[in-house]
């Protein structure tokens, strides 16, 4: 099955969700290990749509719990058991998961999604206002968001509502480091990886080497540079004349997402307008 | 061995108005529901909550006026949504939020365990949330010369309350072969006191059996209760999945204060046994879906 | 079988390790819990004699690693399996045994021996001379011991060789702390709990209140004062005038070692001349 | 997912002269000797040796001049008295120990395993072991203002060796139910590089079964080799107690250097495959006794 979803052909029909799968999916290659936690559905459905196609040795630890599960499809929580179904290992979290996390060597990559993210980066899933003990909106928490954003991870954030509200120039709460102030100055904490990408329903965003300031990468098809700009908080940095379109998924990967790891649709879930 | 058996009213005169209570629990799962229900139903005030990530139990305690304090990573039930009540109690200034993140609640959890002062962690470092906690955490130099660390101050909860499978009734503590989240990992070896439902109380010989299945020895245990589906709504596998209905239902009705008063009423308050609870729940249509969790 | 063991008369016939384990079930009661490492015959015939008698409820992690066990017997080795036969609990040693002991509040007792004692009940199991990188013995060296010194717990040393060499004035290697140099010196680094009790093969001693000098408090029947002090490398600080001699166990609790705990005599073993 | 399978032969080649070698052992249980029969056979030099508690393997990588330096907290065979190759070794120079209790072992490799400059304990506060470890060990200040602690330096050993019940062609590895020392706990998540001996290598779907009996992932093995009896004369529970008739040759022999190396000769350098080996210790009627563990 994994052997000719290169060749194939852009998919003629294809929405937002698969499209971002379909980019996610491209960052976890072979060898790779990696992890989710709650509401992950968008992150899960690129880990499996990888195992199916490039990267069938990309080692997946399911709800942090359970090492390479057998799920036979997206399920409704990407936490609970029938995530971690037919796992090889159970993991003892307190013992072990964080052990493997914070090794420097293993589980470099992780996928999360953030209520707000700024122009460097920076996440917040905890509080909407500015006073942190009487906010506008209490959000759920950093939950372990803190901690992969200092111990060297590499983040690759989704964002499925892509608008001047969760893309801000500085977060109001600053619930997990990105790179700070930008520049060096996660390099004088001492702290390695970072944010490496951002996929949003509009656009794929990168940053800068030097800056830290967030890129625009590529824009989806049917989108354009303006409305992009115009969703998002602060001045995107621009990549070479003309910015590029995101590739679209091939007919193949979106058959995979369809028919077997997401038949249900969970993927749609934190879609403000299911797609 | 010291008998361990109480009723749920007796096991929770051990928690105090004001105590840090550890709660297990983690979005939809593992919750000791029975035993939050009866923290409510005693009126217990000004409890500071300790939880990884909490769900419904957090709600309700929120709802109920409980809780003044929470020390966690985060609140949500997950696919249904924040936790309203919570969210309202917190925005309007009612609980007061000292987040900390994942490995920094089991770095104090765990210094708490050791009898520690603290323990050290990297994660955490750049964000907001060491300048929102100096008095639990301080950045502190490396004494071999490399980068500092987080010293995360030890955190010990006055009374845990957990759920598990199986106790016998010196409160040895059993768990069936499950993903083990960190809370029961650690929180209930931070407590001075802990109290544990089961879903059954069995004779000793049964856990001598699969010793390595034992998470916590008796003389580690305050009280246990036998509470079959102890931990409905929320999940408690490999025996039960959670309740979407009933997780609905309450996200349905805690936008609203009379319905949030009605519901907490029907299923907390009226309820004298954990069967009552159960059938006001659905009774065995429910018990029996939620037995045949795979299929979530 | 617990219910006449203090009402029995004295031993017609008892052997000096008979003595030393009575003893040292004194000093385990209901609701402690206590463990054992390896080479611990002594400490473990006294934990089954204590709950076949007047402790049923002393709670034992067998080996460090198994809690509550039913062995037979006391087996060849105090670390394997066999002694931690049928256990309610498997102890992971890394996550859980050490959480148990260095938590305040559980296993407070700890019995063990030391190839060296000083006045001050500072213990040497590392190397006998003065050059620690070039000894003149080295010993096996000292495991948890320097942990159970320093962690608030109290510590019940047993010596079957009471001897100039192994009752010296002050420790070649100081091992696991005592009392370190007498007087408040353990509060000073904040360190509660400390030595207790010394049962050798000739006398039982404690340690003074506010010097923390070792302190005679009883001499075995059969022995005296002078051969004490004689085999002794410092000065003992002695009781009221007479020294008591230990009371001898009971004939219930010597059937007991001989017949059920330990009828293969592995609690000789340590002794240099078997009793 | 990646293959793992190796020879012993080929699995000690990632062993290289002068590194930190950690090893599973305590007293007369649980070491991976073939795998030390190997680094024997290859005749590895300078490696520094990482043990809880070692036992026979220790005395005989310190007869055959392999190690030249020991960081732990005891060696003793226990029953079996003093490892007097070892002793020989260390009274004259040839080894030098670096003498650390169990919780700061722990401490070391913990902190290893986390990524973190240190782990603090309170133990061994007040010993000598302190001074004799400055580069390593240091008093810190608590800077919640209780009293000191004891900062332990992470240890990261180049390689660990293991032994395990069972693991899949992908290095996934088991352990049946049994007491769980801190070596295999700790040792194999700080080492760079994971060797691991098992007693028989299954098929995948037969590691499912059992999940909560994986005690390390495959991406964290480097090789697996399918050694029955492998950790032969120790003991390796459930499947066999220590050889003590083995053991009491041992220390008959080893403290004389003539009939040390007629010792090593026959039952390290000699047996080319496994089955030789065990031929030497006595083939099958020792095999059959061993497996009869309880009656030691």
């Amino acid at each position: 099955m994994g052997s000719d979803w290169r060749n194939s052909p852009d998919a003629a029909d294809y929405s937002v969700d698969e499209l971002m799968v379909s980019v996610l999916a491209d960052q976890f290659h072979n060898g790779d290990q990696t992890t989710n936690g709650m509401a992950s559905f968008i992150p899960v459905a690129a880990f499996m749509l990888a195992r199916l196609t490039h990267a069938p040795d990309l080692i997946w630890l399911a709800s942090s719990g359970g090492l390479d599960p057998r799920p036979d499809r997206i399920p409704a929580s990407t936490l609970e058991a029938p995530l971690w179904r037919d796992s090889i290992m159970y993991i003892d979290q307190y013992t072990d998961f964080w052990n493997f996390v914070l090794n420097g060597r293993w589980i470099k990559k992780f996928c999360v999604g953030a209520a707000q993210l700024d122009q460097y980066g920076n996440a917040n899933n905890s509080v909407i206002g500015t006073d942190y003990h009487a906010p506008r909106v209490r959000l759920p928490g950093t939950a372990g968001l803190a901690d992969m954003g200092s111990i060297g991870k590499k983040l690759y954030f989704w964002n499925p509502n892509h608008s001047v509200r969760s893309m801000v120039e500085k977060v109001d709460f600053r619930s997990a480091a990105g790179y700070l102030d930008g520049g060096d100055a996660r390099q004088r904490l001492g702290l390695e990886g970072g944010p490496q990408l951002v996929v949003s329903n509009l656009a794929v965003m990168d940053f800068h080497p030097v800056s830290k300031k967030m890129r625009l990468k590529s824009v989806h098809p049917g989108t354009s540079l303006e409305e992009v700009q115009a969703k998002t908080g602060f001045d995107l940095l621009l990549p070479e004349d003309p910015v590029p379109n995101t590739k679209a998924p091939t007919q193949v990967q979106v058959d995979l997402i369809r028919q077997s790891i997401d038949p249900d649709g969970m993927r749609k879930r934190e879609f403000r307008h299911h797609t | 061995m010291m008998e361990k058996i109480k009723s749920l009213a007796e096991a929770i005169t051990l928690v105090k108005d004001g105590d840090v209570v550890a709660l297990q629990n983690m979005a939809t799962q593992a919750a000791p529901m029975a035993l939050v229900r009866e923290l409510i139903r005693q009126d217990k005030r000004q409890l500071g909550l300790v939880v990884l990530v909490g769900g419904m139990a957090v709600d309700w305690l929120a709802a109920t006026g409980v809780i003044n304090r929470l020390i966690g990573a985060a609140v949500s039930m997950e696919q249904f949504g924040l936790c309203q009540q919570y969210r309202k109690a917190v925005e309007h200034g009612r609980i007061r939020v000292e987040e900390i993140s994942e490995t920094i609640l089991n770095a104090r959890l765990g210094a708490g365990a050791r009898n520690l002062p603290f323990l050290p962690t990297r994660g955490g470092i750049g964000s907001d949330l060491i300048a929102l906690n100096p008095d639990n955490l301080k950045m502190l130099d490396d004494p071999f010369g490399g980068f500092p660390v987080l010293a995360c101050r030890a955190l010990v909860p006055d009374v845990a309350l957990i759920h598990a499978h199986r106790a016998d009734r010196f409160g040895n503590i059993q768990y069936e072969p499950t993903v083990l989240w960190p809370d029961i990992g650690i929180m209930p070896k931070a407590a001075k006191k802990v109290i544990v439902s089961v879903e059954e109380i069995v004779d000793s010989d049964m856990l001598r059996r699969h010793p390595d299945r034992t998470i916590l020895p008796g003389f580690m245990v305050d009280a246990i209760i036998e509470v079959p589906y102890g931990a409905h709504p929320t999940s408690f596998p490999p025996n039960y999945g959670y309740d979407s209905r009933f997780h609905r239902a309450w996200t349905k009705v805690s936008r609203d204060q009379e319905a949030t008063t009605a519901f907490i009423e029907r299923h907390v308050l009226v309820p004298g046994t954990q069967q009552e609870y159960l059938d006001a729940a659905g009774g065995k249509p429910v018990l029996e879906k939620v037995s045949r969790w795979e299929e979530n």
